[in-house]
């Protein structure tokens, strides 16, 4: 089941590619498919648990998270870019410093999702993942708040939240659910 | 000495190539650390590769694949408007040489730092002469 | 309709070349290479990610199976740096705090690597 | 039709060996062995198949590949200069394989039951084979840039033998990568001048379009030709290039060694040969450049500069490697005396060469493969420990020397002729010297080999301590006494290879 | 529109010269891997805007997406590579201070 | 067309017949009497070989046996004529007479490697057969190579110090001179004519100028060093460190001739008499062999081991046959070329008699040999007899031959090569005439030798007998050589 | 020695500027380069061999000789570096430094390899098998093919992709691309051709000559992308580990 998924996403992705749809090439295709549906099929989904019903729920609540996260971005650059063309001395602007919080996230794809999120938006970059535990260096301590404000392990921050919303939300629920 | 001059200038493309040449072969002969050495190495070739893609170029033309958009296919080619295949042909090959010569060194460098604890050539020099 | 499409495409890719500027700036300008990795790794991504969807509205200029697969593959690059460049940022990252490369604080200015050791806790 | 086909299956036989012997001898290393002399044999077999159709034929064989004309697609051309060369490389290929059945598994270890995967006797052969295509393949070659790719497979092949060998291999052959590197670079860049000024690759095609006035006076073709030379210099070792050579082969294996030696330099001379009158022409180098006032004597002070150098070495295979450059002193030389003596004397002597330099090589080899080292020391008593290696020895050393009859006397010959119709003096006193260093260089070890330990045995007349003779396996010497018997066939049907092969390959324009 | 990719070409490269400096001052190797990263994302900028000045974008667009996944995984290695040596910040450390 | 009365290719055979016998003897190397019989078999048949040709050369004929084309204009050939044949008739019939005494020798002093000896030795006589019939200057220089490298064995045979340091010059002597100077010339000579055949008119044709014909002339002289002109002598007495039967076959014979008569050809097969004559080349060749005639006589007078003694005598003779020769009239050659025989047989006689001495009482200097003549009768009387040939007094052969030598010096109108003959004669006698007077006019007390010492074994005294004898025969029967040289001579 | 080498240098550049002189002009549509050879090939390669792209058809076609050297030149090299490399039991024992060991894995890069490794491997066979109509083919395909490994390499470690491909199947596969390749032109010459001459392929594929030269081209590309892609990632798995094969970067 996973392999034929993997090998049907493949062939979309073959026909973006391709552009050639004479029936040599599709062949083509089909080979290439399956052959990397053969070698990868494994890699793309990683837990083999979920199944493709709550797969297709947490696509659409990803996609809605992107534009969040787009939206994110947006801000980030636009701080990134007034930072870097202050008038002001770097001392009076940054405040850089490394802190750590303890993620509810289970699987390592939303602990992915949540790394990279952190990392694209503004004041924050992921800097490794130990058994859960995000080290993440902060530009500004207002940057930091968001994410370090919570030494309690029943509360959860805004990013973390949104993640577990779409892949987790068993976790929302055993930690007190949305705010 | 003014035509050799305005020759130089007519041929400023070269000027890249030979520039690289020369840095790649001085970095060959007397860097003291082998991995410079093969880093000079890489750039004389990449300087020779960019000699011989340079031959290739054509005024108006675009790259050596045959545009569909154009019909060609019925009609006759026109050989001008692209650019000449056969350099980048060879340097295809010559790219290909260049990165298993240098996988080869790269090994090798790791076997000498193995044997030697060293990848400086004086260093080197001055275990074997013991 | 072609004015509108140029128009779209010109902005995407503007504010995409002033994100890099942002980039740039900020890589040059930043204290030590924690900050500059803020800059590298937000600008970068973003900025790449915008140009390539400008490249891909333009695209649509003759809309045929061919353009369009063309500005599909576009996109398909794009989600490929929406991936790739946050995971780079954070192998370097990484790399850097690893290596324990001095912090640049307001107060102190360059913290020691030893500093770092003793926030990893070593 | 394996007639037609015999261009192309000299050089695809060794790489689908190479290939077989790779996905075979994966399970049964014993098995590279036996596939290698088979594939060697029917090279060598089809070599001189492709020898006799040339002799006969009296003609130069075209073999267009993939069915392309001339110059489009790649060409072969096998005259009769490169089927006797062929010829050479695939006989001492052949002898090599036999050579090598013992000493390969002795010097690169087979696997064993805690290695991962190092099958390097598997990958030696495959390396081997790899060589010989390579070789072959850029002897037959007539485009100057196949040449350059098949020269590139042949030394990387080599590095790999190189590196296989003990000690400081590594860093010799290190340093031989660089100046291979340099060497093959310098010729790239010369076939980029040629090729930007004519458009061409093909040598046939490349001799008609540079055989302009326009071409003749053209400073980038003159560029292009000293690039080219350049190049070759650095691939064979031509003194002031040779500083690779002694150290690379030095500490290279034994059966390396006798590989590579006797072929990478006579082949890099013959591509010289090749590019200089079948690219260029006897007249544009001869005339209308006139180099030959500087090689000649370079190629003089190669001779000088590798026979002191031999004669100050302690190490036999390191002497070796000087005479080897001092070696190709004599066909450069020869070559660029820009007579038909002095032709003939080079070509003759890369064939003469070749199998000299297998031959001493083999039986250093084979004293190194019983005694452990190859010192002058090594050799103390040998002829009677070893009589059989002595005397192979003893045949290469007098063809080195140049003694009649053996080959290397008659090359000496027509160098020593040429030299002096060319008036090239200097070149001529190098080579009689070389001779005389030559003679003493060999005949100090034949000396210690025949005379027994003084520290041991006092006086005359009585030697109780009767050495038992431990000859090297057969394998090693049924190759070397063909070897040394050869060098003395070469000598005696000098006239005739001459006459049949090298005097109908003359350029025109030598006089 | 020509025009603009030009002048937008050109813009992206001056950056990039730019971020060049960042990689000749470093002052640690990893500094320099920043530099070199984002010059290698923007080339594959680079590719597409050729290939849209030269009207044969379907044929640069392979080249770019390849660049951008080798661009990636060198990045990758490079990082992995400093990573586990460690002391790719010691060693430049001093020149920080000074 | 006459019908030759012997094989074509009975030259080649007559060169192989003991390269043929070197398995053979290597095999039975462990059973000493058959490994001996092969070589007496091989001597025998090389003999019968060279003798069944002897009469076909004396009626004026030669024979010319292509073997091979090994250049473009040169081939491997042997051309029989009245001077080879002398030369082979000498070499072959005093291998017999050396392998007897060889056998005495070796065994009783039970030297090693006896086998390996007998095995170069053939093969050195192969060599010296070539050289003698050899037809062109190629030819010649290979066989000339091929001794110098199989006598290497033989000179060095006691393998131990010395035999190393004089080994080491013989070769570094005889190759370097041979590659440094002969074998230019012999290129150079090929460059200018195209041919290297002899041709007793010279190669040379007009044209060539006298500073190229005395700078080759020059060339081949030193060339040839086994000779032993000087300044190139001095690898002779080093090499007697060889056992005595080596000395005598090959410092008499075979390696020394062979580079007379290697000279000796190329003076009248090369240059030619003529052009010798007439360039006046003949007058270089005589000032350099009479200084060496001289000189070597001189330094022979001082020296006290036996050997080296016979050796400097042999440099001085070598030179009488090149002066007469060099003098390049009829007479002159045909004494020179005739002189090779006689003094052989003198000469060898000398060396034999010095091993049979050497066997018998292990003594080598002349001071310790007063008195040895009571003590060996036979011996003694031989060494008289071969000194009387070498000086040449009657009644020996070697007077007959510097008679002739004489006579041509006269018909060059070189007079003072007249005085150098007399005077080495006298030096000669000087050298050699004491030894004999001290061996047995010495009184009693004098004496060193006492009563047990014997003669040698008969293998050791006997060879001596018979060339001693052979050397008077040839006082009254000079013919039986001077017929070849004579032969070589016809039409002048 | 550097004042030399830089001599050397300085003297090779002025003596490449004086040969520039009289080359043709940069970019001139009558320079030779662009007219004796190329515009044959630009004229008349659609026509023979039915391969729009120029370069595709004279690399594997018109000069497929030098190309099939090409990839055993990079067989050569891989089996070069792997021979180099790997050592021998006892001596792997004592001489090794110690490294650095790398806890864990890093899950952010493991999880974006997940992500893009499968499209990059689909990637790759479309540029192999899209060599004739646009840049690419068997090299280009291989190396993107390959380096699909060396990024699982670099997530997980050498083990991890070893473990999915086996070394021993990855260095036989190697082989068997110059072999396909090889094999391709000796098919060839037993079909009465010469060595390469893939029109003769017609007779077994039952197409046209010239079509039966685009699917040997194609042929002849797949044994090119299996050694590159296997010959890549030993190089990597031999040079990273320093012939360990264990972690890898
Ligand atoms: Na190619
Ligand atoms: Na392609």
């Amino acid at each position: 089941m996973f392999g034929f998924v993997t090998f049907l996403l493949m062939f979309v992705l073959w026909i973006v590619m391709s552009g050639q749809f004479d029936l040599f090439h599709l062949s083509l295709g089909v080979i290439s498919c399956a052959i990397v549906a053969r070698m990868s099929g494994d890699l793309l989904f990683q837990d083999r648990q979920t199944d493709f019903r709550t797969r297709f729920g947490q696509a659409w609540r990803f996609a809605h998270f992107t534009l969040w996260l787009l939206w994110q971005i947006i801000t980030a650059n636009l701080y990134i870019l007034q930072l870097a063309l202050t008038t002001r001395k770097m001392v009076e602007v940054l405040d850089p410093h490394i802190f750590s919080f303890k993620s509810h996230l289970k699987t390592p794809f939303a602990q992915f999702v949540l790394a990279n999120a952190i990392t694209l938006t503004p004041g924050t970059v992921t800097i490794r993942i130990v058994d859960g535990v995000f080290t993440v260096h902060a530009i500004t301590g207002q940057a930091a708040g968001d994410l370090e404000q919570l030494d309690n392990i029943q509360d959860i921050n805004e990013m973390e939240r949104r993640v577990a919303a779409v892949f987790e939300p068993e976790i929302l629920q055993n930690t007190g659910g949305d705010k | 000495m003014a035509d050799f001059i305005q020759a130089l200038l007519g041929h400023y493309n070269n000027w890249a190539f030979i520039l690289l040449l020369m840095i790649g072969f001085y970095a060959m002969i007397a860097k003291n650390n082998l991995i410079k050495k093969v880093i000079g190495m890489s750039i004389f070739q990449t300087a020779i590769i960019l000699f011989y893609v340079s031959m290739a170029v054509k005024k108006n033309s675009t790259i050596p694949i045959l545009d569909h958009g154009h019909g060609a296919v019925e009609h006759a080619i026109d050989v001008a408007a692209y650019a000449s295949p056969l350099p980048h042909v060879l340097m295809l090959t010559a790219i290909v040489v260049g990165v298993a010569t240098l996988g080869v060194a790269l090994a090798i460098i790791q076997k000498i730092h193995r044997t030697y604890d060293t990848i400086e050539e004086d260093e080197i020099m001055e275990i074997i002469a013991q | 309709m072609n004015i509108y499409l140029d128009a779209i495409v010109v902005l995407l890719t503007f504010v995409g070349l002033l994100f890099f500027h942002g980039t740039t700036v900020g890589i040059l300008r930043f204290p030590d290479f924690y900050t500059r990795m803020h800059a590298a790794g937000k600008g970068d991504t973003l900025s790449t990610m915008l140009i390539l969807f400008g490249f891909a509205a333009y695209q649509l200029h003759h809309p045929s199976t061919a353009t369009l697969l063309v500005a599909g593959k576009i996109i398909f690059i794009a989600v490929l740096v929406f991936i790739a460049s946050p995971t780079a940022t954070h192998a370097i990252m990484d790399a850097g705090y690893e290596s324990e490369i001095g912090a640049w604080s307001a107060k102190d200015g360059f913290v020691s690597s030893c500093l770092i050791r003793k926030e990893k806790g070593e | 039709m394996i007639q037609s086909q015999l261009p192309i299956l000299i050089i695809v036989m060794p790489l689908l060996m190479a290939l077989v012997i790779f996905l075979l001898g994966h399970k049964n290393e014993g098995l590279c062995f036996y596939l290698h002399v088979l594939g060697m044999a029917g090279l060598f077999a089809a070599a001189l198949g492709i020898l006799d159709q040339v002799v006969t034929s009296g003609t130069a064989i075209h073999y267009y590949l993939g069915g392309w004309p001339a110059p489009y697609g790649i060409e072969l051309v096998i005259d009769h200069l490169n089927s006797m060369v062929i010829a050479m490389v695939a006989a001492v290929t052949l002898l090599v394989a036999f050579y090598s059945r013992q000493t390969v598994p002795a010097e690169v270890p087979m696997r064993t039951e805690h290695e991962k995967v190092p099958l390097r006797v598997r990958n030696y052969y495959v390396l081997y084979n790899l060589l010989v295509a390579g070789l072959l393949g850029l002897t037959a070659t007539g485009d100057a840039f196949n040449l350059y790719v098949l020269l590139e497979i042949a030394t990387l092949s080599t590095y790999g033998l190189l590196a296989l060998g003990r000690g400081r291999a590594y860093y010799a052959t290190f340093k031989y990568l660089i100046m291979g590197t340099i060497g093959a670079s310098f010729y790239l860049l010369g076939v980029g001048y040629l090729f930007i000024m004519t458009g061409s690759l093909n040598m046939a095609d490349l001799f008609t379009l540079l055989d302009t006035a326009f071409m003749q006076q053209s400073m980038s073709i003159t560029i292009a030709f000293a690039m080219i030379l350049v190049g070759v210099w650095v691939k064979m070792a031509f003194f002031p290039f040779h500083g690779w050579l002694p150290n690379a082969y030095t500490v290279a294996s034994t059966t390396s060694s006798c590989l590579i030696a006797p072929l990478m330099t006579k082949v890099s001379v013959y591509v010289m040969i090749r590019l200089m009158f079948s690219v260029f022409s006897a007249q544009y180098v001869f005339e209308i450049l006139g180099w030959q006032k500087i090689v000649v004597p370079m190629a003089a002070a190669a001779i000088l500069f590798g026979s002191i150098s031999a004669l100050g070495q302690k190490n036999l295979k390191r002497m070796l490697t000087y005479i080897v450059v001092a070696e190709v002193g004599y066909m450069v030389g020869g070559a660029w005396l820009g007579n038909v003596n002095g032709y003939t004397g080079a070509v003759y002597h890369i064939l003469a060469d070749g199998m000299m330099t297998l031959c001493v090589f083999m039986a250093i080899g084979a004293v190194s493969y019983k005694t452990g080292d190859a010192s002058l020391e090594s050799m103390r008593g040998i002829f009677r420990k070893m009589p059989v290696t002595s005397v192979v020895f003893l045949v290469g050393a007098f063809a080195m020397i140049g003694i009649p009859p053996t080959c290397g006397f008659f090359s000496k010959w027509y160098l020593v002729t040429g030299a002096y119709e060319a008036g090239q003096w200097l070149f001529l006193g190098a080579l009689l010297a070389s001779s005389l260093i030559n003679a003493i260089i060999f005949f100090r070890i034949i000396e210690t080999g025949y005379f027994p330990d003084f520290n041991k045995a006092h006086g005359h007349g009585h030697h109780t301590d009767k050495t038992v003779v431990a000859e090297a396996p057969l394998s090693m010497l049924v190759p070397m006494v063909i070897t040394a018997s050869s060098l003395v066939l070469i000598g005696l049907f000098s006239k005739d290879i001459i006459n049949n092969l090298i005097r109908h390959s003359v350029p025109p324009g030598l006089f | 529109m020509d025009t603009y990719f030009i002048l937008l070409g050109t813009a992206l490269i001056l950056h990039m010269f730019l971020t060049l400096i960042r990689v000749i001052k470093g002052p640690t190797v990893i500094d320099r891997l920043i530099g070199v990263n984002i010059i290698g994302t923007k080339s594959t900028l680079l590719i597409i805007i050729i290939g849209t000045a030269l009207h044969r974008v379907d044929m640069f667009i392979d080249i770019a997406l390849t660049y951008a996944l080798l661009n990636f995984i060198v990045s990758l290695a490079a990082a992995r590579f400093f990573q586990r040596k460690r002391t790719a910040g010691l060693v430049m450390e001093k020149e920080v201070k000074s | 067309m006459e019908q030759i009365p012997f094989l074509e290719a009975t030259p080649l055979l007559a060169v192989m017949a003991s390269l043929v016998a070197v398995p053979l003897i290597a095999l039975s190397g462990n059973r000493p009497n058959l490994r001996e019989f092969w070589t007496f078999l091989a001597g025998g048949v090389k003999l019968f070989l060279v003798l069944s040709m002897a009469s076909w050369i004396l009626a004026g004929h030669t024979h010319t046996y292509e073997l091979w084309q090994i250049l473009p204009g040169i081939s491997l050939t042997f051309v029989v004529d009245g001077f080879g044949m002398l030369f082979a008739l000498v070499a072959s019939s005093l291998w017999i007479l050396t392998s007897i005494y060889s056998i005495g020798y070796m065994r009783a002093l039970d030297e090693h490697a006896q086998t390996r000896y007998f095995c170069f030795f053939a093969v050195s006589l192969s060599a010296t057969l070539g050289v003698a019939f050899s037809g062109n200057l190629l030819t010649l220089y290979l066989f000339y190579e091929m001794l110098s490298l199989s006598t290497y064995p033989l000179v060095t045979h006691h393998q131990d110090e010395e035999a190393r340091s004089g080994g080491r010059k013989y070769l570094t002597y005889l190759l370097s001179t041979s590659i440094g100077l002969a074998l230019p010339a012999m290129l150079i000579t090929y460059s200018i004519t195209g041919t290297l055949d002899f041709n007793s008119m010279g190669v040379f044709g007009e044209g060539v100028s006298k500073g190229v014909l005395v700078a080759l002339l020059l060339m081949f002289v030193f060339g040839f060093s086994k000779a032993g002109m000087m300044p190139f002598h001095s690898w002779l007495p080093g090499a007697m460190v060889a056992p005595t039967p080596v000395s005598a076959l090959l410092h008499a014979v075979a390696v020394v001739k062979v580079g007379v008569f290697s000279i000796g050809r190329i003076l009248t097969g090369i240059f030619g008499i003529d052009l010798m004559a007439s360039q006046d080349l003949n007058t270089i060749v005589c000032i350099i062999a009479s200084f060496t005639v001289l000189v070597s006589s001189l330094i022979a007078l001082s020296q006290d081991n036996l050997k080296r003694r016979l050796a400097f005598s042999t440099v001085g003779q070598l030179s009488y046959i090149i002066l007469g020769i060099g003098l390049a009239t009829k007479l002159g050659v045909e004494g020179g070329m005739t002189h090779i025989a006689m003094h052989a047989f003198g000469k060898i006689t000398l060396f034999f008699c010095a091993g049979a001495i050497f066997v018998a009482t292990g003594k080598q200097y002349i001071s310790q040999m007063v008195g040895i003549g009571r003590r060996m009768p036979i011996t003694m009387f031989a060494f008289f007899v071969g000194s009387l040939s070498v000086i040449g007094l009657p009644p020996a052969g070697g007077l007959i031959s510097k008679l002739m030598m004489v006579r041509g010096a006269l018909e060059a109108d070189m007079a003072w090569v007249l005085a150098v003959y007399l005077v080495s004669s006298f030096l000669n006698a000087a050298y050699f005439l004491p030894i004999v007077y001290k061996a047995y006019f010495c009184t009693e007390e004098e004496a060193l030798f006492e009563n047990k010492v014997q003669e040698a074994p008969l293998c050791c005294w006997l060879p001596p007998a018979i060339t001693a004898t052979i050397s008077v025969v040839l006082f009254f029967y000079p013919s039986i050589f001077l017929g070849f040289a004579q032969v070589m001579m016809i039409g002048r | 020695m550097k004042v030399i080498a830089a001599l050397f240098s300085i003297v090779l550049g002025v003596v490449l500027l004086v040969a520039a002189n009289d080359l043709p002009i940069w970019g001139d549509p009558e320079s030779p380069v662009s007219v004796h050879l190329s515009s044959y090939f630009i004229e008349h390669s659609v026509e023979q061999t039915s391969v729009p792209n120029f370069v595709t058809a004279v690399l594997a076609d018109y000069r497929g000789y030098d190309t099939m050297f090409e990839t055993a030149v990079i067989f050569c090299a891989g089996i070069t570096v792997m021979t180099i490399l790997r050592r021998s039991h006892r001596l792997r024992k004592k001489n090794v430094p110690p490294r650095p060991v790398r806890e864990g894995q890093d899950i952010i890069i493991c999880s974006a390899a997940r992500l893009i490794v499968p499209m990059m491997q689909l990637f790759a066979l479309y540029v192999l098998a899209h060599g004739h109509h646009s840049p690419g083919g068997g090299f280009q395909g291989g190396v993107i093919f390959g380096a699909s490994f060396i990024l699982l390499a670099l997530a997980y470690d050498l083990k991890t992709v070893l473990s999915r491909l086996k070394e021993k199947t990855m260095m036989l596969v190697s082989g068997l691309g110059v072999l396909v390749y090889a094999g391709i032109g000796v098919l060839c010459l037993f079909l009465g051709g010469n060595f390469l001459d893939y029109s003769r392929l017609a007779s077994i594929l039952q197409v046209t000559e010239i079509e039966a030269r685009s699917h040997g081209i194609l042929g002849v590309e797949v044994g090119v992308a299996l050694t590159v892609t296997c010959i890549m990632l030993s190089l990597y798995a031999d040079l990273a580990s320093g012939g360990e094969m264990d972690e890898g970067l």
